[in-house]
């Protein structure tokens, strides 16, 4: 067992993957030499060399495009986008390309590419930044879109991402990249991507959230409980395929839910959620179910980040609210 | 022929035959055999054959749109012909001929103009890419592959098409810079043909030439004559050989006329003169060539009848055996978008069933 | 009035745009001399001028990105995706740019940009030419998403939309391009983005649709009229804003609902309106809000079509088996 | 100077004055009077002072990332210095002397690296564009302006800036395309400060300059060294002249060197070499332009310190005032979203504002 981060947890798994399968390729904007620029690869190139670990021209449908080639040839690429923000360059190749090689050729080919990207707030960073917009992913036919919260689940799902035969979106929560350390085991693990997690379980109200926002999620679960509030939390880690099955059944249970989410509200992964709680728990819901989501707003830059990203407060208050309901 | 040597900035194409089949330079040596060169113009006789029969089956709605080939034949079935086995080839949407050649058969063809996405599984061609749509996206696949290429230490090429207007695209600049950077073996046919729907080509850039774009990456280019086979054969061995020694990426425009419309749903006098046509009409692939084989008295035009007859029998056939394939299932629509059904697709899935079911339809496999 | 297809009311509307404001520029690949590939803007080259109606190089992010400009100096530009699912090559553009341009600049700069584009099944048309990712622009914030379903509203829409002082991401379904007529005024009229429309009042269930899937909602809802049950159609008509108090108000009528659209389920638009319907009806809701639409698979194939596009039937059997739960 | 005539392949850049800040060229002929390089080599020292002090007001806390400027001052100073007041500028991201010279102040860069969405409106700039963060976006923008500013029968011209890493990136490439095509008087400046981030530009791409990308697009391109602050004028003037004339699009590589990190969050110890960060320091366009104007007995630099701690002065008042701006409120982060608050933000505001009533805090403007 050892005391990391997430970053290196990540880092961890990255080496263990390139280590297990000689076929790994890792390459993205400063991936190589630098080590990424939040040191997620430092090492790696070193390691296992320029042919596996590189850099890449400043293109990000061009990193993208040519997975889907390298893979065509049995290659594995896990590749970088530097923040989420510029992933959107790549977006044509990874909707209508990476998500569709296997339907399209009929199983001829596949593209099992895994594709990470730091997304989120809360580092006080420049514009396209500090945005969450895991639903834009989560839409798109083909794509696995996972968010660990944890260094123990980062590094656990990423192996299974990269061991799995399909895309993979892989979001990394930047705010907690060095913020939370975990004792976790060195050697390898998997946590298969589709199962969410319960992270406590509780009979009075069911919260639910990933990536970044678990942070808070978890105070607020805390402090709830310290007020008498017996919170079920669920880290759902799986944005697609999402566990609907657990959700189900912890709404079922405790009747009352409350979703928690960094991004825009409208159209947002709440919806899905709160929708899926309809279908599975409708009969059992003794509160509307609700969400706390961000705004319908670029999220805002530093000085206005504050509003932006919900208290741990903010979510008790709303928490309390739907138990007295 | 040494492809580095040429000016990518040259108007002029490099050309072996002009519009009348005679050849034009001076101390030229024949480096395909007669029978090479023969077979070459049958697979062109081929090409026409099927393009003619698609278009009209689609006019007797037995298909859905398609994109005519008419007058771009000498390039693809060059394309076709100088690639190996192990060799790549990463398709635009244009080049029927050289997908021909690697493998794919005409009934995946009509499958695929059909709507049927069985088609592109391309059952007996090996290290092809499926026919993407968008377009220019190709183009960073093939680049990749041409890394994978390298990774895998093989002496193998890839070679992919673009038309004119996929120039313009940024993932055409992004991948021939990756490609160039990389030096992966990739050869890149532009096929110049004059327009894109309805834009010409000198309201698409306003580069000299579109080989010129090669400069920009630091890799050779070249302009060919297209519809020169001869001419397209020695500049694709030569790129071949060039990017198959190691030396990085090759960018070749190749000069051509879609004598067609884009596809059966465009009519070209929206956007082009008669006049325009008819000029291109003497500089057919075709008819070049086959002049060049009746002068060296190696070609037989009273033959070809019978053999065009023969030819229309067999892309008959399978037409009619893609007509006939089983329809596309309610599975087929799940069953390829991932490793394994995730719970929604099931879900999904089952809750259609029970509607077909529940209404007393009939139930599907 | 006229008789007109929707393809003949948008060249009206946008012959109208041209000839009020002489700022307003249209193009895109193939606008110009050919008129479109819809032929949406035929004619509209001859009468305005190359300067104002003309075609661009094959490039969609440069497209959308030289609109931004054009803006900047004070030019109104209604651009072309020839289809939705080439847009997502400008996807980067219209994310990070023409939805931020005032907010970056706190107003100084607006982009109010017209992004025109055909949507939606139901042609026989080749792969990336017949889906509904509308979501996918409805979750980015700062843009309006506007989809039209018939000849009347599609024209009011887009002059509104032209006028507005915001970026329109305006979707037109190409299966009701010319499948439907409608009497309509040659003359200007807008209809205010944001409103849906009461297609028909009715007391026992609301169906809520959109876009080229309100042919079949329209069919299913006279069959089921027929059938005795009373149905409220509503189309909703903007996508970003929603008018969800029209939402609200019906479902608390009915006490049941019916969501109705083409694009994948899994965090697609219906989720939203049915989280609406508990925002504004939860207390109201007399069996659990349903949504009914296209599977998270890529949209098939000409062949695969008939699976994935609902029939009238298909909701009216929806329909009953709510109003009898 | 007569743009279109120089080479773009040539890799020997434009140059007049060498390290020393003699001047090279054989018959050439001064064409800024000395008072205006005097105000040039000011503003350069005014820049870099800035720059210093920006990076120590980030290393105490009190503004976030900040991308520094060292080295790059000539070609930022020389951009700011050539446009007329009815001309455009769309930024990158490190060209401040420009911006600064096209009228943003102080205190709005100040309050943008303070992270304060504010400082964008450029309240006392005309004609350009808000910074743009995701690389070579900005081109596009640039191009549609070109457009708008002949549409509009002006004879402005456009001036926007990239890094050599920028150049990759499809936009560049389309962007180009578009301006070329359609003839805007656009100029396009790469600064090609050698790394994007971590990354060399020989790793970049493989073109033998980034000067040679214009032959993609048939414009004029020309190498320049950027850190020679006359060459580097001189270019600009030329360029603008011909864009302004009506010829269509120029693109412009200037060569200089990013002297310090890429931001205040990167440390180039871990990708490049101390000596190779020493070759580029008598390179300094600063410490150029200086011995130049020494050598003409214009400039006394003992006189220095005094103007840069008048200098430092103006700077520490400017960053003050941005310190002590009012914070983001809740409403700004609504507020411009559109022109009017949808439904949908309206309601998320009064939510908020309701949360912050019921907790007893305090309520906000
Ligand atoms: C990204 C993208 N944008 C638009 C289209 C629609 N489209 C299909 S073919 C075509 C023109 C292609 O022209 P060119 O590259 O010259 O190839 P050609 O059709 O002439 O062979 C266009 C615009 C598309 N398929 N993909
Ligand atoms: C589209 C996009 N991808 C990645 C980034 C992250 N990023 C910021 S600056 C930079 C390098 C830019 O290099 P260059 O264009 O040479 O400009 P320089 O920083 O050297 O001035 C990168 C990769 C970004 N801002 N935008
Ligand atoms: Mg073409
Ligand atoms: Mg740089």
């Amino acid at each position: 067992m050892k005391n990391m981060t997430m970053v290196q947890a990540i880092n961890n798994a990255l080496e263990i993957v390139l280590t297990e399968n000689e076929k790994v390729v890792l390459y993205g904007e400063d991936v190589g030499v630098e080590g990424g620029v939040f040191r997620v690869s430092a090492g790696l190139q070193e390691k296992f060399g320029e042919k596996r670990v590189f850099d890449s021209p400043l293109a990000e449908s061009g990193i993208a495009g040519t997975a889907v080639g390298m893979a065509a040839t049995g290659l594995k690429p896990i590749i970088e986008m530097q923040f989420s923000g510029f992933s959107y360059h790549a977006f044509h190749q990874i909707i209508n390309q990476v998500s569709r090689i296997r339907n399209r050729s009929r199983g001829r080919h596949t593209a099992p590419i895994v594709i990470r990207m730091p997304y989120g707030g809360g580092i006080k960073a420049p514009e396209h930044h500090s945005e969450s917009m895991e639903v834009l992913y989560a839409a798109i036919p083909g794509l696995k879109v996972v968010i660990p919260s944890t260094p123990h689940d980062a590094k656990g799902l990423l192996i299974d991402a990269v061991r799995g035969e399909d895309p993979v979106v892989f979001m990394e929560p930047k705010r907690l990249y060095r913020s939370v350390k975990q004792e976790i085991q060195e050697e390898e693990y998997s946590i298969p991507i589709g199962k969410a997690s319960v992270v406590q379980e509780g009979s009075d109200i069911t919260l639910i959230s990933y990536g970044a926002s678990m942070k808070e999620a978890r105070k607020a679960s805390d402090t709830a409980q310290k007020k008498g509030i017996s919170v079920e939390l669920i880290d759902i880690r799986s944005i697609y395929p999402l566990d609907r099955s657990t959700i189900g059944e912890s709404v079922r249970k405790t009747g009352r839910v409350l979703v928690v989410h960094e991004g825009p509200e409208s159209y947002g992964p709440g919806a899905e959620v709160l929708t899926t709680v309809i279908d599975e728990a409708f009969l059992y819901l003794e509160a509307p179910p609700r969400r706390l989501s961000g705004f319908d707003t670029i999220a805002p830059y530093p000085q206005g980040e504050e509003w932006y990203i919900h208290t741990p407060e903010r979510i008790v208050y709303e928490l309390q609210r739907l138990v007295e309901y | 022929m040494d492809i580095a040597a040429y000016d990518p900035l040259n108007e002029t194409p490099y050309q072996i035959l002009d519009a009348q089949g005679k050849v034009i330079l001076d101390h030229w040596e024949q480096s395909l055999s007669d029978s090479e060169l023969i077979e070459a113009f049958k697979n062109m006789l081929f090409v026409r054959q099927f393009d003619t029969m698609a278009i009209s089956y689609q006019r007797q709605g037995r298909m859905y749109t398609y994109p005519p080939n008419l007058g771009q034949e000498a390039l693809s079935v060059a394309s076709g012909s100088v690639l190996q086995k192990t060799d790549w080839m990463v398709p635009s949407v244009r080049e029927m001929g050289a997908w021909y050649m690697k493998g794919v058969s005409l009934k995946e063809l009509f499958l695929y103009y059909r709507g049927h996405e069985i088609a592109q599984r391309f059952e007996q061609a090996n290290r092809i890419m499926p026919i993407t749509v968008p377009i220019a996206s190709q183009i960073p696949h093939a680049a990749g592959v041409g890394y994978g290429i390298k990774f895998h230490g093989e002496k193998a090429v890839v070679l992919t098409f673009i038309g004119d207007g996929g120039t313009s695209e940024g993932d055409f600049h992004e991948a021939l810079n990756f490609a160039a950077v990389w030096k992966v073996p990739l050869i890149t046919v532009i096929q110049n043909n004059h327009y894109a729907i309805s834009l010409p080509v000198h309201k698409q850039t306003a580069s000299k030439t579109l080989a010129a774009k090669s400069l920009s990456y630091g890799m050779p280019g070249i302009r060919v004559d297209g519809n020169d086979y001869i001419a397209m054969h020695e500049v694709l061995s030569g790129s071949i050989d060039y990017a198959r020694q190691g030396n990085g990426p090759v960018l070749i425009e190749a000069l051509t006329y879609r004598r067609g419309a884009h596809t059966t749903s465009d009519d070209p006098k929206k956007y082009r003169t008669q006049e325009e046509e008819q000029e291109w009409e003497p500089k057919d692939p075709v008819n070049r060539l086959r002049s060049f084989l009746v002068h060296k008295n190696i070609w037989n035009p009273d033959e070809e009848a019978e053999l065009i007859e023969g030819y229309r029998k067999e892309i008959d056939t399978q037409f009619l055996e893609a007509e006939q394939y089983p329809p596309h299932s309610l599975d087929d629509v799940f069953a390829y978008m991932f490793s394994e059904l995730p719970p929604e697709l099931e879900a999904q899935k089952q809750e259609y069933q029970d509607y077909l079911n529940a209404t007393a339809q009939e139930p599907q496999k």
